[in-house]
């Protein structure tokens, strides 16, 4: 269907749309490699000493722990939002209760609140359960940030699965959960995975929560540290340097989105009405 | 028997060049244990030292663990805050726990003991000080016609409130006419929100506390006169309308190497451009002074914002009577130094004018002797904040030419009156 | 049990976890947030409650308000005195006997207004304790004075009032005490406050500017990156979808930084701008405009990706049929777009608008990582100065209270937005009945 | 197992959609449910196997009430139209799963999906997963699946609608045999009344929500009880001519098509009738001579079709052995078979 | 308009799907393009209707090479399986729409969608939505949208196959009608055989991208110039038994079923020939007896069917009509009609 129109006219004006990101992406990477002289953008020459942060810890602090933390951090949020995503949207979508209209509802209405600004109310909740400054607290809370919209497209997900599997199921014997368990959640693998990459992606970059509700630098994730490391007040503060701990920051993300980037695409495969 | 105790300290606005703020205390603790071996105890003490390089996030982090019960024993942060928290109950008054009669208490400066204090009793102990001078490169006003004589005789000519911010405008403006310094970089003010500009209020008759009711004032006038002043400074192009944000780099980097004309900053700078900026003859280059007086109803004026050691509520009274001896070792002359001239702050004692290391540093004795008598702090009142942060948000908004300075004062008014109500005399 | 409240049980087994941390992360958070938008709550009365105390300041400002003289001034005097009752109250205490008997035999009768000078006399004693702690806590059973004392209740304050200054009227004792609460306190003030600021309205302006633009932009260039990339050659395609999701999947920390080493002075456009002779400053925070297109630009690339995906999503979604269909009926590109590709993204827009508007009203990180709000509150929205006005000030004074105010406002007018785009999608398709009746 | 229905009424939202029907599946036969899309044929197959809930009556296999028992305990197989396999499971998976959920041991379970698949010709394709199956196939494999437990019933919702049409041939024969050979009681729905005639004992017929007729295929066919009936079954479907009693006879006015009434059968003068022309009474042999126009002509390989335009415009169906002879626009004068004439009153019912 | 593909080729990814394939299509007249699932039917129709690109060879209009055409300007009117309506427009926007990307007046385009909403019978649903119209109302929308703006060909890319059987044989005749009315030249692609036997003048009878045959219907039941030809025709399909040439004669060793060979064909002894049997002529009226046994019977209303299988295992199907007497299981002797037996060599080819 594309031969009878030109398209180097459309590649252009996109091109000049993604201007910015191409500039932004491609220095953000040139120069992790590259010195320039000062009040220039054109490098001028070859370094690898921006990565010595990887090796050094006297150049940033040491990068591994952070980096292990973040793992555990992402981990264990993919984890907890895929495991209450995959059940409340099978209720949502399958099963019979009271009020289901009105859960639903709310689970929708629940994208509204800005959960940020209610953060003293968290806050309060974490400490009354002693979870402040733990990052298991700040794993529940971003966990629980990201249910509604978990809930949400896992539901469309089993919506699409044909109930003819789910009555076999029955038909044949098994309870629910034995449908959901062996006959269901295989045929939503797609949605899992792709949300599993969306909250691996959200949790990885999270800022604010850790920030705000583990201040202590005991679990420090990368996004904290590469915050201090942004700090220009900082006598080691080095531009460069920052955008390579940044690159290696964001690394993990660009290769899990490059190798999974069409399954992470299905991420509103469950159908996006509502 | 062994007797372990854990002692943790939170400093905020702490990077490299002041981490004297917690190893102190942890030197300080070396010499207990020792002290405590001599007696024949076995003492150990563990420091669980944490630093922000921000303000913002240490004081939301501090405020968040006082609320959970888990704030740390001893807290680092600006005297301003000691209103706030001490209402609050997150802090225990030092003095119970330390004896100013003594050795090495009993050296500190007096004023800033003052500034250490809040309604009637002491909650911290200084940690440091410092000014906040004006810096004028001397090779720039020697282009504009100055003599060596003359630039050594301005430091008192601003005292005597005989050059005013305005005679700083025009000279930074013939430093730009003469090609010296570029255009916008005539007068390079501190680039973001900071104590600084209360100084400039002050310059223009402003004043913080009503003696007689002891209330905060704002003082419409002044904040009018130091709004116009930058206004001003716009106008006339020794400083861009968009300045207000830039990078703190840029700014170390301009100044540092002689490319702006005049400037304010910190002592502590100084520490800053020689250690990270290259700046090797700073007294050949530089020329300090107070902040000018703006006009004849004010004076010619520089702002000590000392950082204090205060103990928490936290922890049993024992961990907090352990935690003011360790302060207290800390604010030995010989440890403080360590911290003041590394990080280019000032004594807090008058003990320290002896130790060599502080002695001879030109800088801190030139800092102590003719900026620091002239310093004034911020009020430790807890709605003080308030203020500064509609201040700070009409200087912003005028300076960028939002909108009028009428206004920007009007919406610093309205904004005070609707949070503060009649606790503040604004005139 | 009956069958319906078995297949009932199984939903709820189901929905439970979700529900624990809905209700502990989203429902808790809110009534408390709701709460406190009634209260006066800040870092100075702490959230969790107060104590009283009577301090000088307070005795000062009562004073000032008509507070009888005699009872404030009975109340300021500190006093120490040295006899038989303070010297009980010490040995109680278990201050050490012989000191104790020291101070009886040196001190006895004697009274003190400076708390200074009575402790110089105390240090002067042979059998003092070698601790300065232990000394001022003998020095704290001879005080005879409220003044700064926390007492954890209003009852323990008000019994020590009355028994310093006997004199005092109850409903003076009343005032005083109630007046020396250092907790929060029930008040309506947030609101009347935020409804009669002029600021308010330009906060409201702001927000109202922000989203309506960036939502714009989020799907003017979604559609526009969705309906081009579906033409292009798969190549091509995924290439610019790849790069358009960038933005989307970055760190917001590494993201807004970018932005800033793209539009500060010395990064790229200032450098540039330079080099072409055009104004060059820090256009992220020095004007207006150039701020406003930043913050929108910085918010409307991640709204783009997201749009994005859901319109290509939709586009896929097309029986490719049709298309056929409409080329072999003679449409050509631009017709088959406006009659067969939009009518059929209609949803689909529709539910980016509606969510967007949503996450643009609730979101600030990115604003409040890069301008900050700049120049002056120019850029600042409602979410953020929510967020600063309750957790993030630089001078350390969060107002709990009316942040508070701020977010529940917030809140409601995000329930009705979704309430009403819930309708908008005729939210009843959304839930078919389940076909498994047991 | 025999299938009792007693007053089943099923309503949606307060839509009534079946109400208070009756019906018996004997036990070992194969009983068709046939009727027009949405006329309750799978609701009622729902509620047989435990996915809806009865609103009213009652549903017995044999002797036991199961109207309030879960489908995890009726036993019941079901092949769905869209099959309904587990794709992520292999056929062996497939079939086995109904033994797995009930703890079967493993060795049990192998012999008993062995069992099956050869049963259904599809022992060796237990290794596939029904991804790599043909329509046929994976219609065998849910056969296997439904039957592998020895239900005491097996349920078909149009097995065959989504296969081609010579799969569909195939699978027939295939079900039919496996029905026979397992002696299970099963309901089969469709729509289609080829497949309903050719695989069933019995054919219910349906029609907004009640059923019509219930009878042995030859039966329905040659003794339509409704024009309904005589309309649905039969293809090319029947002709029917209006016209009214006369003198003990029918008359279309229209045409001039008189013909006998069946014998026994008295009707006033002049009540309105309605006659069904199977088309394969139409042609070469018969009784009553008819004039008409051929406006339509196919060929179907074997036989011809032709529509024949009566002078009043109304059109009766011929279907003979092909021949060339015929072509649209010719007049023609073809033979009506009056012995196989079926008569209805105006509303539908057989005379 | 004349239609011929000359050398058309068609490659996807590399892989040939079409190989220098050549068609005529008469001008004015239907033809059918039969073949099994995947045989290439549906990309010879997009290549002529410019949606895909030939890879080689030519297409002609008339005179016009339109190979490098694209498919705005070909004037070609597409009818697809699931008729490819634009669910957000009317009946009449639908119709519509090939003549407002035109730009025809308001006048024009409301008088031609009247006329030809007419000529397909949907004038009174021009205000509906596609969706709530039936499938056969669908259908001719689709039909009407693509005759709209008279197209040189009309091409129909299994049109029936979505409607259910009744739907089914009345839209046959009705596209066949509209067809003969416009004098359209058009190509129908299906895979049913009663479609393309009865709507089309010729049937092309594809296979792995190759037209085996193309013939008028009847000439291609009769004459099936292939094995694969005679089986794909005719429904219920011919049965096929394998056997020897003896003596000028064909002789199923594994039967003993002889029968003489056609007429001026001569065939080395034992060479091995299949010979094609269709339902029909195998039953009462024929010359050569064939004992079997009954295996399988079932009714379709005024016919039965039976398999017969033969001792040796070979089934042959019959086809007659109804009657009461066999049942599986039942040893039958039946006749052969040996003049309309069809003789195949080995490898397929008719003798
Ligand atoms: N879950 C449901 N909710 C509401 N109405 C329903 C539901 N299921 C079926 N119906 C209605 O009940 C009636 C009978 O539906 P049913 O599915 O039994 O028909 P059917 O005979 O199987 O038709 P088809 O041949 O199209 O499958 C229809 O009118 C249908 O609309
Ligand atoms: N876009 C395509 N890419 C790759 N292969 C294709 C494509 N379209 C068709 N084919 C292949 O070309 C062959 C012919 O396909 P075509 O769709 O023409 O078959 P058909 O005869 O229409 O079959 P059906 O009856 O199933 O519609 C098939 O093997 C098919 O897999
Ligand atoms: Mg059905
Ligand atoms: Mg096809
Ligand atoms: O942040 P300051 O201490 O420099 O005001």
């Amino acid at each position: 269907m594309t031969r009878n129109f030109a398209n180097w006219p459309i590649v252009l004006v996109l091109l000049i749309i993604s201007t910015p990101i191409i500039i932004m992406y491609a220095f953000l990477v040139i120069d992790t490699v590259t010195t320039s002289p000062p009040g220039s953008a054109i490098p001028n020459g070859f370094t690898l000493s921006h990565w010595r942060f990887l090796i050094d810890p006297t150049a940033t602090g040491d990068v591994w722990r952070p980096t292990l933390t973040t793992i555990l951090f992402t981990a264990s949020i993919v984890v907890i939002v895929l495991g209450i995503s995959s059940t409340a949207g099978y209720a949502l979508s399958r099963l019979n209760m009271p009020f289901r209209r009105y859960f639903l509802a709310v689970v929708l209405v629940m994208h509204a609140f800005p959960l940020v600004t209610l953060i003293i109310g968290v806050f309060l909740v974490l400490q009354f359960v002693g979870l402040y400054n733990t990052l298991t607290g700040v794993v529940l809370v971003k966990a629980g940030l990201m249910l509604p919209f978990g809930i949400w497209i896992m539901k469309g997900f089993y919506d699409t699965v044909p109930w003819e599997i789910e009555m076999a199921g029955v038909q044949d014997g098994a309870s629910r959960f034995t449908v959901w368990r062996k006959l269901i959640l295989p045929q939503v693998k797609p949605g899992l995975f792709a949300l599993a990459l969306f909250a691996a992606i959200d949790a990885w970059g999270e800022y604010m929560l850790p920030r705000i509700l583990a201040p202590s630098a005991d679990f420090e994730v990368l996004s904290i540290y590469l915050n201090t490391v942004s700090d220009p007040d900082s006598t080691t503060y080095n531009f460069n340097l920052f955008k390579s701990v940044g690159l290696f920051y964001t690394l993990p993300i660009l290769a899990l989105y490059a190798i999974f980037r069409d399954r992470l695409m299905n991420i509103f495969g469950g159908g996006t009405k509502g | 028997s062994a007797k372990d105790v854990t002692i943790s300290v939170w400093a905020g606005g702490t990077g490299p060049t002041n981490d004297y703020r917690v190893e102190a205390i942890k030197m300080a603790a070396e010499i207990l244990e020792r002290e405590a071996k001599i007696r024949g105890e076995d003492l150990n003490i563990t420091v669980e030292g944490q630093t922000w390089t921000t303000w913002d996030d240490f004081k939301q982090a501090v405020t968040l663990a006082a609320e959970s019960n888990t704030a740390p024993n001893i807290i680092v942060s600006g005297h301003e805050d000691i209103g706030t928290w001490s209402q609050s109950g997150l802090l225990r008054p030092i003095e119970d726990y330390v004896d100013f009669d003594a050795w090495p208490l009993n050296q500190l400066y007096p004023n800033l003991i003052d500034v250490s204090s809040f309604d009637g009793r002491i909650w911290g102990i200084p940690q440091d000080a410092e000014a906040r001078p004006f810096f004028f490169s001397r090779s720039h006003l020697k282009a504009i016609g100055y003599s060596d004589a003359d630039i050594d005789a301005l430091p008192a000519k601003v005292e005597s409130g005989e050059y005013t911010l305005y005679s700083l405008l025009d000279d930074a403006k013939k430093m730009q006419d003469a090609k010296v310094v570029e255009p916008g970089k005539g007068f390079m003010p501190r680039p973001s929100n900071g104590t600084d500009y209360w100084q400039f209020y002050l310059s223009f008759g402003g004043e913080f506390t009503d003696a007689e009711s002891g209330k905060l004032i704002l003082d419409k006038q002044a904040l009018t006169e130091m709004y116009q002043f930058f206004v001003d400074a716009v106008e006339k192009g020794v400083v861009p309308a968009t300045y207000l944000g830039m990078t703190w780099d840029s700014w170390h980097d301009a100044v540092a190497h002689d490319k702006a004309g005049i400037w304010h900053g910190g002592t502590w700078h100084k520490a800053e451009w020689e250690a990270k900026w290259g700046l090797n003859d700073f007294f050949g280059q530089i020329q300090y002074s107070l902040i000018p007086a703006g006009n004849e109803k004010g004076r010619a004026n520089t702002i000590t914002h000392p950082l204090v050691y205060l103990l928490s509520t936290a922890g049993t009274d024992e961990d907090a009577t352990l935690a003011a001896e360790l302060i207290t070792i800390a604010s030995e002359p010989r440890i403080n130094t360590l911290h003041a001239v590394k990080s280019g702050h000032l004594a807090v004692g008058s003990a320290q004018a002896d130790i060599p290391l502080y002695a001879n540093d030109r800088w801190t004795t030139a800092a102590t002797e003719q900026l620091l008598p002239h310093a004034t702090a911020l009020p430790n009142d807890p709605d003080f904040g308030v203020i500064w942060k509609a201040m700070y948000r009409g200087l912003e908004s005028a300076w960028t030419k939002t909108s009028s300075v009428a206004d920007a004062v009007n919406s610093v008014e309205s904004e005070i009156n609707a949070s503060l109500g009649n606790k503040v005399v604004i005139r | 049990m009956s069958m319906p409240a078995r297949s009932y049980l199984t939903g709820l087994a189901f929905l439970s976890p979700a529900l624990f941390v809905l209700i502990g992360f989203f429902f808790l958070p809110v009534v408390l947030t709701a709460v406190f938008a009634f209260t006066n709550m800040s870092t100075s009365t702490g959230i969790s409650g107060g104590s009283y105390v009577i301090t000088g300041n307070l005795l000062g400002s009562l004073k000032a308000q008509g507070v009888a003289p005699t009872v404030v001034d009975a109340l300021s005097q500190a006093s120490f005195v040295v006899d038989e009752q303070s010297i009980a109250k010490a040995q109680a205490a278990g201050t050490d006997a012989q000191f104790l008997a020291e101070i009886e035999q040196q001190l006895s009768g004697k009274a003190f207004s400076e708390e200074r000078a009575f402790e110089r006399e105390l240090k002067s004693l042979r059998y003092r304790p070698r601790s300065i702690r232990d000394l001022k806590l003998a020095v704290d059973q001879f005080e005879l004075s409220v003044l700064n004392t926390r007492f954890a209740s209003a009852a323990e304050a008000r019994e020590a009032v009355s028994e310093l200054v006997p004199s005092a009227p109850a409903d003076v004792v009343d005032e005083i005490v109630d007046a020396s609460y250092t907790g929060w306190r029930w008040t309506t003030s947030n609101f009347t406050r935020l409804v009669s600021s002029s600021d308010t309205w330009r906060l409201v302006g702001n927000t109202i500017f922000y989203v309506a633009v960036t939502l714009s932009f989020t799907v003017f260039v979604g559609l526009f990156l969705a309906v081009t990339t579906f033409y292009l050659p798969a190549g091509a395609a995924s290439a610019f979808s790849m790069l358009w999701l960038l933005p989307r999947i970055t760190p917001v920390v590494l993201y807004t930084v970018m932005w800033k080493w793209f539009t500060w002075e010395g990064g790229f456009v200032y450098t540039a701008a330079q080099a072409l002779g055009l104004p060059a400053f820090n256009y992220m925070k020095g004007s207006v405009p150039t701020a406003w297109t930043i913050v929108i630009m910085v918010n409307g690339f991640i709204g783009a990706a997201f749009a994005m995906i859901l319109f290509s999503g939709a586009l896929k979604a097309i029986p490719v049929q049709q298309l056929w269909a409409s080329e072999a009926d003679g449409a050509s590109r631009w017709q088959q777009i406006r009659f067969i590709i939009l009518p059929h993204l209609r949803w689909p827009i529709l539910f980016v608008v509606s969510y967007q508007t949503l996450s643009l009203l609730s979101s600030y990180q990115e604003i409040w990582l890069t301008t900050n709000g700049g120049p002056g509150r120019t850029t600042t929205v409602w979410a953020l100065e929510s967020f600063n006005t309750a957790l993030n000030s630089y001078t350390g004074n969060l107002q709990y209270g009316l942040g508070a105010a701020m977010a529940l406002i917030l809140v409601i007018v995000g329930v009705a937005l979704s309430i009403l785009y819930l309708r908008l999608f005729r939210f009843d398709e959304l839930l078919s009945r389940p076909k498994i009746e047991f | 197992m025999q299938i009792v229905l007693k007053d089943f009424t099923k309503t949606f939202d307060g839509n009534t959609v079946i109400d208070r029907m009756n019906l018996t599946v004997r036990d070992g036969e194969m009983l068709a449910l046939l009727g027009p899309s949405g006329c309750g044929k799978s609701t009622t197959l729902f509620a047989i196997c435990g996915i809806h809930r009865v609103n009213g009556g009652q549903i017995l296999f044999g002797e036991r009430d199961v109207s309030n028992m879960p489908s995890q305990q009726r036993n019941v197989g079901v092949v769905f139209q869209n099959y309904a396999l587990y794709p992520h499971m292999s056929v062996f998976d497939n079939i086995a799963f109904p033994l797995k959920v009930r703890n079967d041991s493993k060795a049990d379970i192998a012999r008993d999906v062995r069992t099956i698949a050869e049963l259904t010709h599809i022992a060796e394709l237990l290794g596939r997963r029904p991804g790599q199956l043909s329509g046929g196939q994976q219609q065998r494999v849910a056969l296997a699946r439904a039957l592998v437990r020895k239900p005491d019933v097996l349920l078909l919702d149009e097995p065959l609608a989504n296969l081609d049409a010579k799969l569909r041939l195939e699978m027939r024969s295939e079900i039919r045999r496996i029905q026979l050979e397992t002696g299970i009681t099963a309901i089969l729905v469709t729509h289609d009344q080829v497949e309903a005639m050719s695989m069933c004992d019995r054919i219910a017929i349906m029609k907004g929500g009640q059923i019509l007729q219930i009878d042995a295929p030859k039966d329905m066919y040659h003794n339509p009880r409704t024009s309904f009936v005589a309309g649905f079954l039969g293809n090319p479907p029947i002709s029917f001519l209006d016209g009214r009693t006369m003198d003990g006879r029918f008359l279309d006015e229209g045409t001039g098509v008189t013909l006998p009434l069946p014998a026994g059968v008295t009707v006033a003068n002049g009540t309105g009738l309605t006659v069904g022309i199977r088309p394969e009474h139409f042609g070469h042999a018969g009784d009553v001579p008819v004039r008409g126009k051929v406006v339509f002509a196919e060929t179907q390989g074997r036989e011809n079709l032709y529509d024949v335009a009566l002078p009043n415009g109304a059109l009766l169906r011929s279907v003979q052995p092909a021949r060339d002879d015929v072509r649209p626009g010719d007049e023609v004068s073809w033979q009506l078979n009056s012995a196989a004439a079926l008569f209805f009153t105006e509303d539908g019912r057989r005379l």
